[in-house]
């Protein structure tokens, strides 16, 4: 599951939205959407993640909060035992929704590509009236076009230095690991309920997790769960071999 | 004169899409039988000439037949083609089949904020944005269609299809991402 | 496309007079048979629209059918009296301040279609269209600026404010659609 050559081949492609990146990963696989696809790209997607993160790319913030969603699919299917909160259920189950849908339209914008501007049906061509008229009505004053100039740049698109504020706000994937495993390390025998309890916003909790399970992932964790609602014990595998559930 | 003839006469003099809604008021005129059978008249009637009748859900214009467009292309001094796009098809898409939508909506289905490239459509002249309340909605225009090459959206390849695959989503929780 | 259709099409984009010897010269015929044999078909084939074909010994034109004469005159009595509206001083204020200025530029600054707006200032002779190259430029008319008493430029209210509003905006980058 280690990301393969062509992770990075579509890592210099800019993808506006974490949907489109996604779709894109799921169907370059020939998958279909569900969460064994889902949990099967996950790696590559949080590859690009990371580098968009590099690169402070507009939008990362967003990419970020459905990774969240992605490695929380992935863990579950790394660790069946893992119990999943209604509200994790359903926001699984709403992401592969919205991604089929976003497919149909994904499919749809396809042929408008194709067919914009293939057979164009054209307007006549607009020619002024010849008979010289002046019709001035109570807007063509000096006050009057003040006040339409001043709603004009009132309304004009501010720049969006902002979003980039947004993006630095949030919890980076790699902070977030990084803070765990040495942490892990010192405790060396942490649980997740411990873990929970400390982070008081919901998506670290998340983050955090599924970091731990990246790092079991990779063979230096052992995870031990006693039975289905029992705490799920952590501890850093010193010999660092692989080991699974 | 009849009433299909009445339309294309305003339609022609205008020279540029009129609303239905206010065609309607000026004939004296419901939203009724009446009213389509005189567009589907028409329609038929035009089909063995060089003008089309585009219909939107709000919108009527007389364009020329697409058949026409490469040779209505040699007769124009400036290009007007141009490409719209991966980001702007995929919000046109989403338009056709879901208007009137706002744009929150058009954010929620696209995982992204849609507000260069709606304003982009805009300036186009391919959507247009009526308020309601303190939102806006988005609805197609006829130049959409125009580009398109159809008189109605309903002649879109495939379109019934992609309607009904959408239409089974109807039901998607609201949940975000 | 029989020939018939082809006129039809040139006479009703360019929604002027044609003439006939650059319309045959543009299709490759003579004046004879196949020629007025086009023209017969189309003038009988417009009978029952609301369009008709004019000829005269030099040109075509396609024209709203006299039984429609007085409908149009009401017509266009009417889209002379209604206000410019909120968007039209809107419009009307951009030309004043940034003239000679192209439609693309003022759909920019608006971020909407301007295109049936600026129709309804030329018709009421509240602005003035230069051809310049392929694009149209747009200018007070004499008339407005004495109306509004308006001699310079930089005379205008909070001239060099707004110019630098919409300056700066100019150089913000903008997704391109």
């Amino acid at each position: 599951m280690a990301p393969t050559k062509s992770a990075f081949s579509i890592k210099t492609e800019h993808f506006e939205g974490p949907l489109e990146l996604l779709i894109e990963l799921v169907e370059k696989r020939k998958l279909l959407i569900n969460n064994i696809s889902l949990a099967s790209v996950t790696d590559e997607y949080i590859t690009h993640v990371s580098d968009m993160q590099e690169q402070s790319l507009p939008n990362t913030a967003q990419f970020i909060a459905l990774a969240a969603t992605l490695l929380l699919i992935k863990s579950k299917s790394l660790l069946p035992v893992l119990e999943l909160t209604d509200e994790e259920e359903t926001s699984i189950h709403d992401l592969e929704d919205r991604l089929r849908l976003y497919q149909i339209y994904r499919d749809i914008s396809g042929t408008i590509v194709n067919e914009f501007g293939s057979r164009m049906m054209y307007e006549p061509e607009y020619t002024p009236p010849r008979e010289p008229l002046f019709l001035p009505d109570d807007f063509c004053t000096l006050p009057a076009l003040l006040e339409a100039m001043e709603r004009t740049v009132t309304n004009l698109p501010k720049p969006t230095v902002k979003q980039v504020a947004k993006v630095r706000a949030t919890v980076s994937l790699e902070e977030m690991m990084d803070s765990l495993r040495t942490r892990i390390e010192k405790q060396i025998k942490t649980s997740f309920f411990k873990l929970k309890q400390e982070e008081a916003e919901h998506k670290n909790v998340i983050v955090g997790f599924l970091a731990i399970l990246e790092l079991f992932k990779q063979g230096n964790l052992i995870i031990t769960q006693i039975s289905k609602f029992e705490d799920i014990e952590i501890e850093v595998d010193k010999a660092a071999t692989p080991r699974y559930y | 004169m009849p009433l299909d003839v009445l339309v294309e006469a305003v339609l022609f003099y205008k020279a540029t899409p009129q609303k239905v809604t206010s065609l309607q008021k000026l004939f004296g005129v419901e939203d009724g039988d009446e009213w389509r059978a005189a567009l589907d008249r028409l329609q038929s009637r035009l089909q063995s000439g060089a003008t089309r009748l585009i219909i939107t859900d709000t919108e009527l214009s007389l364009t020329t037949a697409p058949e026409l467009g490469e040779f209505i292309e040699t007769l124009r001094k400036s290009e007007l083609k141009g490409d719209i796009g991966k980001a702007g098809a995929e919000t046109l898409a989403i338009i056709l089949y879901r208007e009137p939508i706002t744009r929150a909506e058009i954010d929620r289905i696209r995982g992204v904020n849609s507000s260069f490239i709606i304003r982009n459509l805009l300036v186009k002249g391919l959507i247009s944005r009526e308020a309601t309340g303190n939102t806006f909605q988005f609805r197609i225009t006829p130049e959409l269609l125009a580009h398109l090459g159809v008189s109605k959206k309903a002649e879109l390849p495939r379109f019934s299809e992609f309607m009904n695959a959408i239409d089974s989503f109807s039901t998607t929780p609201t949940e975000t991402v």
